[in-house]
């Protein structure tokens, strides 16, 4: 079978597993559910590897298929199929997405146990792969709408899973809005794509733009700008962030798959996608460049002051997007891949550890209650620990690797974008010091009452089920979120989970050595020749020196970690004192929130609630209600001229005639 | 100097005179005892015969009695409604308190003469026979107006129509005088002849007299500012006879509207017509927001006789045959969409207290289908809503007045059918909603105060529903396959033209 | 074939009123079915391609008026057709399943209605189509009067519906003016034929254009109804009894859309070309207005009924972007949006009889013992936001290409409606289904009988989002010629008919 | 004497006539009145019947008398049998009707 | 000569209309009308019509006349009170008299047609002498000849119904029962009987 053919299957399962749990959601029983989800997602990544396998059957130039199955709409000169488009971009996000997916399944199959929503769970869950597939499989823009915004309803419907939580609906709201919002900057694209290219086919579009467009041109910027409107949603860029943090109310392994490792990459695999428009118009894409480094750098600083574990690590993503977004706009695409594939890693193993501490926490999610994991619960520390390292960047980790092949390309590529890789290691630098401020905070010391709990009995501290969000006592007759979810340490399948991961975590880089293999780079190059940026490279010197410069700061941030939170535990509120000003903007998360109020939701409210009691009140009923007083004004007159006097009847007849003979009179020749 | 007895054509005169001998027939039998109950029976059969003999003399025009009448399709088919109309007004008036105070005889009598007046009406022309056939027209109905003597409001309808009726006349008569001083002729051929060759086209003396004219015949249909006596001798009348009015004296007048003033005044139309249009347009306004807010249903009927009649004097407006079938087919339908209310109204005025008021067709829908479905039909109707004759009705004025370019008189109609809605879906919700019953209050003064009712069970009388039925199911017969009611109408319109 | 489809209901309807009580639900359920069967049947036989009417009926209805029973299927009106079976299929069965009072005349009303509404699809003569246009609102007097509810502190269920009835014959009894003084403008003194395509031909004078354009606009604007024009709609709404509403907005509203294509734009294509800037102002007006009001109402029925002011905006606007492609949106939208709205309304008459209340305060957290309901209810949210993927996003972005190409500026500002339909619909959603679940409010499953209304309905849904293209191919041919006239411009002919 | 005097004076009658309809109350009065426009009428219709040279006008005439007096039969027995339900004899007493 | 009668008949029959109208007695505006009659028949005769002007005199001054003092003097002739209850009518109503005498005088006085400015012509003699009105009747006006006869009927029948019928107040008479609907205030109880003797 050819590789699109495993493509359609690939896509096909998670469809499949998706439908069968959520019809059968009574014939079946819970651990089945799970099983048959996983299964789908597993079988989906095996297709993936076949599909990968038929790629690389062919030749280089070869590796590119668009197949159909059907008109979907087609009319008055727009013809909109129902393809796919297979290449190596394609193949290589299809490889992460399935791959990841079906260990944070196997999870989930653990975790969510004893979760009344367990089916529904499942059903979401491989919808939303489906639907993440759909996104990097699409051959078309309008497919790619779909898939964009499948993802972007599975994303809501997971985040507000426990939907008896307002704070959970609120967020799920929240994030859905930003998502379509993003939705209109793409589809606003595809028209305006569709107006100057008559298509909508990615191969036909990307084949016309060099010759309609000349570079630089303001309709080709456009449309790069409206598809970073679309891009900066969905990956939550600023200023499109604020629901990323949010949308940590969903079950922890929505956080790790969903908000972590696939979707929110979305927007970096759009701009690799669309990369020759984005050659096109430099202006988006510096900007776009410059939204990646802002990211990162405020992502980072909030990250080092959020004490919610799991909304921490979201502003860590939320910055190690920013890299990538940043490598892709500035033309280093390959790279910017690599470092979305190891982010995958790490970050979804991040997650899932949080997720075994937070339910041995009875889901309190604070890191100021937690302290002394390390000795309650040992596997999920050392996975954390790992977790870190990668993100940290810490020499010989794949986070090391990736992230350094990024800003090595910045460096390389000159100019400005030197300076965004001084930004990078700053970034860097950020990353490392408030990833450590976690590992420290949780791990060593003193075990907390939950973490005793745990090291004496041997089971999960039950406390109330307490919201962490807004501390409300949770609507327990629905039996969930209880405090019933699991720790690595009592499941096997979260452990297996973990365990691979974690060799992801810290292996994964090891692919891409610069000097010593080119094993992705020379898979994934290829699909980029059609742009000159592709062809910077850094030497293999320059790479190793970004390498060096990397190492040095992830270590001195982590010694600085060490200092702070072990060695000198009063130091942080001291300096807390001195930058307060500093501190409070990040604290507030430099009051993104409060300003999309401000600017959007207070005005649209205010406009509603005019339109609402003035404007439907007096213009559009007065519009009735006038004419019919006046009508019923005319109808008391008449009334009252019938007085019941014969005599004025009378004189109205003969006035009547009177004026009737006037009017003859003066008609008269 | 020798008596030439003028050719007279029996057969074309039959229908006169048999309502005549039929007339002085019932009279009699009022005074002679067994023969008193029979009255209605006879007049059935009298009007019967004449209908017969109407119908025998269809479509060939004859000059009758050196040219004082003219028995043409127009005259027959205006006839035949009117006849149609005091057919019914005779079944809604047995048990009729009014004929049982005036005698039979005599209240049948006096509804055969205003009859034998509108089939006089509607042939003459002649300015004499014309003043004549008017008068025979309206003294029986002044009288037949105060027959409920009982009732004060009869009375007073019966004194205010007779005054300001003679008013209207003698107005009509003046501008006849003048008229006949234009032309030297008292036929409506000679008139415009003598108005033609005596070059007296838009001369002050000719215009007033067609101004005066005009008021005279606006007064018989009730066309606004002359339409004040419509309400209250509506409500006034006993019921049968607001039934009979309604439909018959408009038809009857709204021929000889059409004759006089397209025979004998169509060479003054250009100076006519605009002071017609704005007559209709005014009655239109006032007939439509009169009604709304009445309590009374006669009162009711009565205004949107006036914005009824507005509309049909928009098809004489345009003084086209096309104008003249619409008036003739809205006739007919008026017809049928009046006496179905009518019929119903009578029906509850006897079974409940309420006398004609809102109040009395409260909750009818679920009691009394067979009574709210006629009300119903001919509210709809009247509303002019599709499916009924009412519907056809307007589309054919609408139609003749834009190709008389009139169209400004069409939208009025437009914009006053909308306003009569407001009135007529009142009584139907009254009957059908619960809501509206709840809230459905008597707005203005005009309902007859309550009553014990005076036959518990009228509503289960054949001789009140079954014509209200009948009726009704013309309405939407009428309004499903028009076609023969136009054919009917244009047969009238080609007798002029 | 076609004569059977347009008098099936009534018939049933009239036979029914000899059945004993019991029956009668059912009977009508059956005159229902039988009809969409016939629909279903002419579906099957349209032939796509071929341009013009198919399976005609044209009888001298009132030769003394010009006025000919003229019936016809084409690319325009066949899928409301089906649309208006179906869903009058799903509203009856509904209603059936529940106790009426007076059930014979509220059956009888029900399929009369349904006989008006297909009558002015598929009428061909154009007084034919406003005799049809003006009896719908018969039916619904009734419905909405008799068997509404009076809203407390409001106007009582019959002035309300006085409200609706004068308001909406506003536009129609001028329309009859209009139709009335095109034929015989047209005319010229000649034969008068009310016959559309004929008219099509030679269309009138532009200086006559001008005028009776608005007369006709007047009518389908009340109609849908347009901002400025929808006074009546609240009050209506709020009176409505729910299985009626669901078969009203789903299926009237559209009428009205339909006659701009059916009969404004070949007929007066110069006096489109002229106001449609105008047009497309209150087509977006009635957008963001609706869309704004929609999420700040607490009424349930009234976010369906804002909602649909806003998507009739966007069929309007699709309609007067005067391409084919927007002109294909806005019928496919439709469509959807008939099937989108019913379903909707019935899942609100079903929220409501829990809850005893239709204020989104007074409800929520559903969806717990009520899994099936909450599905389907989720899927019929995201037709009504225009979810990528469904139908209605096709018909949206249909709308907007054609927007988009014809005038971009009117395009940006439409499309923000998508995202205010986003936050109005799943606002809806999340305030019954989810969140606390107040004590008075039960969540229960929903009974078998209902779910066999909804389930159909919602099926249909999924199949048109799998596959859209049923009915662009089918319709494109039919638009195109519509359009065609007002792309052209005012044809040579109308300066010679011109007066 | 010309023509014109006597149509003048007719339609001076006339105005007086309907002045005395439009200010007296008494029913009686009122027919009177009537009759006065009547007879106005009737002047009009003879001087013009003399002007044309036909008889006509003076046929005319001669009906107007019996309506007239077919009116004032009716009228009279009217204000009789008002007379009789004791009602005040006064057109402005009797307004039941109205509105 | 011609013209002193003229004006001699016209200032009489001016003066009985206007008597008609000013006299606050009803019986005296009767008699005021009898005077305008008879000057009208006057008029008549110099306008050469004498049938007309007999049958005036005959029909009304004798009959009609009769008939109007009878019930005049039946019904009491009560002065009725200068209370005016309609706001402005008493003003309106001379200026609508005066406006519309004067239309109808301009448009006379304005007409074009010149016979209005003649005597007539001059007309054989007969001219409107009963044999020549008796042709008339029977031969061309046949039909208002006979149609007045049958409205005479009718307004003798409507008369007895009115006025005649009621033998005692509120119950109706012919014999039939029909119960009373209403009861105006003034009514007294059925059965009692009341002024005012039943003509017969």
């Amino acid at each position: 079978m050819s590789a699109t053919t495993w493509a359609w299957l690939a896509l096909l399962l998670p469809l499949l597993g998706s439908i069968v749990i959520g019809l059968s959601f009574r014939a079946i029983p819970a651990r089945v559910a799970g099983m048959i989800g996983t299964a789908a997602i597993g079988l989906a990544f095996v297709c993936a590897i076949a599909a990968l396998a038929g790629l690389l059957g062919e030749d280089t130039e070869a590796r590119h298929h668009a197949s159909s199955l059907w008109t979907y709409a087609g009319a008055a000169g727009l013809d909109i199929k129902l393809g796919i488009y297979v290449d190596q971009l394609s193949v290589f996000m299809l490889l992460v997405v399935t791959g990841v997916s079906t260990l944070i399944h196997l999870y989930s199959f653990g975790y969510m146990q004893s979760d009344e929503g367990y089916h529904r769970f499942f059903s979401y869950l491989n919808f939303f792969v489906f639907s993440m597939l759909l996104l990097v499989l699409a051959g078309n823009f309008v497919l790619l709408i779909v898939g964009w915004a499948f993802v972007g309803f599975a994303s809501y419907a997971l985040i507000s899973f426990w939907y008896r939580r307002t704070t959970a609906t609120r967020a799920g709201m929240k994030a859905f809005v930003i998502n379509v919002v993003g939705d209109i900057g793409l589809v606003l694209a595809a028209l305006l794509i569709f107006r100057e290219l008559g298509s909508f086919e990615f191969g036909t579009v990307f084949a016309q733009a060099p010759h309609v467009f000349a570079r630089g041109e303001w309709t080709v910027t456009a449309i790069c700008l409206l598809l970073l409107v679309g891009a900066f949603a969905k990956s939550a860029q600023i200023p499109f962030h604020t629901w990323l943090p949010d949308a940590m109310e969903g079950p922890t392994p929505v956080s790790s798959l969903i908000h972590a490792a696939t979707m929110v990459t979305a927007g970096v695999y759009l701009i690799a996608r669309t990369h020759v428009l984005f050659y096109l118009a430099p202006t988006a894409a510096d900007i776009g460049a410059f939204v990646g480094l802002a990211t990162l750098l405020i992502a980072g600083t909030i990250a080092l002051t959020m004490t919610d574990l799991k909304r921490a690590i979201a502003y860590s993503t939320m910055s190690q997007i920013g890299y990538m977004v940043m490598g892709v706009s500035i033309g280093a695409y390959a790279q910017g891949l690599f470092h979305l594939m190891t982010h995958a890693f790490f970050k979804a193993l991040l997650f899932m550890t949080a997720g075994s501490i937070i339910s041995a926490m009875a889901n309190r999610q604070d890191i100021d209650r937690m302290s002394g994991f390390w000795k309650a619960m040992r596997f999920t520390s050392l996975m954390f620990v790992i977790g870190g390292l990668a993100l940290a960047a810490f020499p010989l980790t794949s986070g090391f690797f990736s992230k350094d092949s990024i800003l090595a390309y910045a460096e390389a590529r000159g100019g400005m974008y030197t300076w965004m890789a001084v930004g990078g290691y700053v970034g860097a630098f950020l990353t490392a010091l408030y990833t450590f401020r976690l590992i420290f905070r949780v791990l060593p010391g003193k075990p907390c009452e939950e973490a005793q709990h745990l090291i004496d009995t041997g089971e999960l501290y039950h406390g109330p089920a307490i919201n962490p969000a807004n501390e409300e006592l949770e609507d327990a007759d629905v039996g969930f979120p209880g405090a019933h979810h699991h720790i690595a340490e009592q499941s096997k399948p979260m452990a297996v989970a973990m365990a691979v991961l974690s060799v992801g975590a810290l292996f994964a880089g090891l692919i891409q050595v610069p000097g010593v293999d080119n094993v992705l780079f020379g898979f994934l190059d290829p699909a980029f020749a059609d742009v000159p940026l592709s062809a910077i490279h850094p030497t293999v010197g320059e790479e190793w020196r970004g390498l060096a410069i990397g190492a040095v700061i992830s270590l001195v941030g982590i010694g600085l970690a060490w200092v702070l939170w072990v060695r000198r535990p009063e130091l942080p509120g001291l300096l807390r004192e001195r930058l307060r000003p500093a501190y409070l903007l990040f604290v507030n998360k430099w009051y993104f929130d409060e300003a999309i109020d401000f600017l959007v939701v207070r005005p649209a409210l205010a406009i509603g609630r005019f339109a609402n009691g003035t404007f439907e009140r007096f213009v559009v009923d007065g519009l009735v209600s006038g004419t019919r007083e006046t009508v019923e004004g005319a109808g008391g007159i008449v009334r009252v001229v019938q007085s019941g006097f014969v005599r004025s009847y009378a004189l109205l007849l003969i006035a009547g005639f009177a004026g009737l003979a006037l009017y003859f009179l003066l008609s008269s020749s | 100097m020798s008596f030439h007895a003028p050719h007279i054509d029996y057969a074309a005169l039959s229908p006169v005179i048999a309502l005549t001998v039929g007339l002085c027939v019932v009279l009699i039998s009022a005074v002679i005892g067994p023969l008193r109950r029979s009255a209605p029976m006879m007049t059935m059969s009298v009007l019967a015969a004449t209908a017969g003999l109407l119908i025998a003399q269809w479509d060939d025009p004859t000059n009758l009695v050196s040219g004082a009448l003219r028995l043409d399709d127009l005259a027959i088919s205006i006839s035949l409604i009117a006849i149609a109309a005091a057919a019914f007004a005779v079944l809604l008036s047995i048990r009729e308190p009014a004929a049982e105070q005036a005698g039979s005889g005599e209240y049948h009598a006096l509804l055969l003469g205003s009859v034998l007046g509108m089939v006089l009406l509607a042939q003459a022309q002649n300015l004499v026979s014309f003043f004549v056939a008017i008068e025979t027209l309206s003294i029986p109905l002044y009288i037949l107006c105060a027959t409920d003597m009982i009732r004060e409001k009869s009375l007073e309808s019966g004194l205010k129509y007779l005054i300001v009726g003679s008013l209207g006349s003698a107005t009509l008569l003046y501008g006849m005088a003048f008229l006949y001083g234009g032309s030297g002729s008292t036929d409506f051929l000679g008139i415009s002849a003598g108005i033609g060759h005596g070059g007296l086209l838009g001369d002050p003396l000719v215009l007033v007299g067609i101004g005066m004219v005009a008021v005279g015949l606006a007064f018989k249909t009730s066309i606004a500012p002359f339409h004040q006596w419509t309400p209250d001798v509506y409500e006034g009348a006993p019921t049968p006879i607001t039934a009979f009015m309604a439909v018959a004296t408009k038809a009857a007048a709204f021929a000889v509207f059409i004759r006089f003033f397209d025979v004998a005044l169509i060479g003054e139309a250009g100076d006519w017509q605009p002071a017609l249009a704005v007559l209709a347009a005014v009655s239109i306004v006032v007939g439509n927001v009169g009604a709304l807010g009445q309590s009374s249903l006669k009162r009711l009927l009565g205004y949107s006789g006036v914005a009824q009649a507005g509309y049909i004097l928009g098809g004489l407006v345009v003084a086209s045959e096309a104008g003249i079938n619409a008036i003739v087919f809205y006739l007919a339908g008026y017809l049928f969409m009046n006496l179905a209310a009518f019929g119903v109204i009578v029906a509850r005025e006897r079974e409940t207290a309420f006398g004609d008021d809102i109040r009395a067709v409260r909750g009818l829908g679920s009691e009394r289908p067979l009574l709210a479905w006629p009300l119903t039909i001919s509210m709809l109707a009247l509303a002019g809503l599709p499916a009924t004759v009412g519907f056809i009705g307007k589309l054919y004025l609408i139609e003749a007045l834009v190709e008389g370019d009139y169209t400004w008189l069409a939208v009025f109609i437009a914009v006053g059918t909308m306003i009569s809605l407001a009135y007529y879906l009142r009584v139907v919700a009254a009957m059908w909603m619960p809501s509206a019953q709840a809230s459905a209050t008597p707005a203005i003064a005009g309902a007859s105060p309550e009553a014990d009712p005076i036959d518990p069970d009228a509503g289960n009388r054949i001789y009140l529903v079954g014509p209200a039925l009948l009726a009704a199911a013309g309405a939407v017969f009428f309004g499903v396959i028009p076609q023969p009611l136009v054919d009917f109408a244009q047969h009238a319109g080609a007798s002029l033209f | 074939m076609i004569n059977s489809l347009l008098w099936t209901p009534l018939a049933f309807g009239l036979v029914g009123l000899f059945l004993p009580k019991r029956l009668i639900g059912w009977w009508a359920v059956l005159g229902t079915a039988v009809t969409a069967g016939i629909a279903i049947a002419l579906l099957a036989g349209f032939d796509s391609g071929a341009a013009g009417l198919q399976d005609t009926v044209d009888v001298n209805w009132i030769p003394g008026l010009g006025v000919d029973y003229s019936l016809g299927i084409d690319g325009l009106n066949v899928f409301l057709v089906l649309l208006t079976a179906v869903v009058w299929l799903g509203g009856t069965a509904f209603a059936a399943f529940r106790e009426q009072e007076r059930p014979h005349l509220f059956f009888l009303m029900m399929l009369l209605g349904e006989t008006a509404t297909l009558g002015a699809f598929i009428a061909q003569d154009l007084l034919l189509f406003v005799l049809f246009f003006d009896l719908m609102l018969v039916p619904f007097y009734f419905l909405f009067g008799a068997w509404g509810s009076d809203r407390e502190g409001g106007p009582t269920a019959s002035a309300a519906t006085l409200k609706m009835i004068v308001y909406t014959l506003i536009g129609s009894l001028l329309m009859l003016v209009g139709a009335i003084a095109t034929a015989i403008i047209a005319a010229d003194g000649g034969q008068i034929t009310f016959s559309i395509a004929e008219l099509a031909k030679h269309p009138v004078g532009d200086g006559s254009q001008q005028w009776i354009f608005w007369f006709f606009a007047a009518a389908f604007l009340v109609k849908m109804p347009a901002f400025l024009l929808h006074g009546w709609m609240p009050d209506a709404y709020r009176a409505a009894p729910l299985p009626v509403l669901a078969v009203f907005s789903g299926v009237l509203a559209k009428v009205g859309a339909y006659g701009f294509l059916r009969v404004v734009l070949p007929l007066f294509p110069a006096a489109t070309v002229q106001f449609q800037t105008v047009v497309l102002l209150i087509a977006l007006a009635s957008i963001l207005y609706g869309s704004v009001m929609a999420f700040t109402q607490t009424n349930v029925r009234l976010i369906g009924g804002y909602s649909s002011v806003a998507q009739l905006g966007f069929i309007t606007a699709g309609i007067f972007a005067l391409r084919a492609d927007g002109a294909d949106g806005a019928v496919l939208q439709m469509v959807n949006h008939g099937l989108v709205v019913a379903p909707l309304f019935i899942i609100v008459a079903i929220l409501a009889e829990r809850s005893g209340s239709e204020d989104l305060r007074e409800m929520g957290g559903m969806a717990m013992r009520a899994p099936v309901l909450a599905a389907l209810f989720l899927i019929v949210t995201l037709a009504t936001l225009a979810m990528p993927g469904s139908a209605n996003f096709i018909g949206e972005f249909y709308i907007l290409n054609g927007l988009f190409q014809a005038k971009i500026v009117f395009a940006f500002v439409a499309i923000s409606g998508v995202a205010m339909s986003a936050y109005y619909a799943l606002r809806l959603y999340q305030r019954t289904m989810h969140n606390r679940r107040p004590d008075s409010v039960p969540s229960r499953e929903i009974g078998l009988r209902d779910a066999l209304v909804l389930v159909p309905l919602v099926l249909c849904i999924v199949g048109l989002a799998l596959y859209p293209q049923l009915i662009l191919k089918r319709t494109d041919t039919s638009v195109q010629e519509s359009v065609a006239a007002a792309t052209r411009g005012p044809a040579p002919q109308a300066q010679l008919a011109k007066r | 004497m010309s023509i014109e005097w006597y149509i003048v004076l007719s339609s001076l009658l006339f105005a007086v006539g309907a002045m005395g309809i439009l200010i007296r109350r008494s029913p009686v009065v009122i027919l009177l009145c009537l009759e006065l426009m009547l007879n106005a009428g009737n002047l009009a219709l003879v001087a013009f019947s003399r002007m044309v040279g036909n008889q006509q006008g003076q046929i005319f005439a001669l009906v107007v008398m019996v309506v007239a007096a077919c009116e004032v039969v009716v009228g009279l027995g009217l204000i009789v049998a008002i007379f009789r339900r004791k009602l005040p004899l006064d057109v402005d007493e009797l307004r039941e009707l109205r509105g | 000569m011609e013209a002193v009668l003229f004006f001699v008949a016209a200032i009489g029959a001016l003066g009985g209309a206007i008597g008609v109208v000013a006299m606050r007695n009803p019986f005296y505006s009767v008699l005021a009308l009898i005077v305008h009659l008879f000057s009208l028949a006057v008029l008549f005769l110099l306008l050469s019509s004498a049938f007309v002007a007999a049958a005036q005199v005959v029909v009304y001054a004798g009959a009609v006349m009769v008939l109007y003092v009878f019930v005049v003097a039946y019904v009491g002739g009560g002065e009725e009170s200068a209370w005016e209850p309609i706001p402005g009518q008493q003003f309106i109503a001379p200026l609508l008299g005066i406006a519309i005498f004067i239309e109808l005088a301009v448009a006379v006085l304005a007409s074009s047609l010149l016979a209005l400015g003649t005597d007539g012509p001059d007309v054989k003699a007969g001219f409107g002498d009963p044999a020549a009105i008796g042709h008339l009747l029977l031969e061309r006006f046949l039909v208002p000849f006979e149609a007045s006869s049958i409205l005479l009927l009718l307004a003798a029948v409507g008369a007895i119904v009115l006025a005649g019928r009621q033998a005692v107040d509120g119950t109706p008479g012919a014999g039939s029962p029909g119960t009373p609907r209403e009861r105006e205030p003034g009514d007294p109880a059925p059965g009692v009987p009341t002024t005012g003797a039943p003509v017969r």
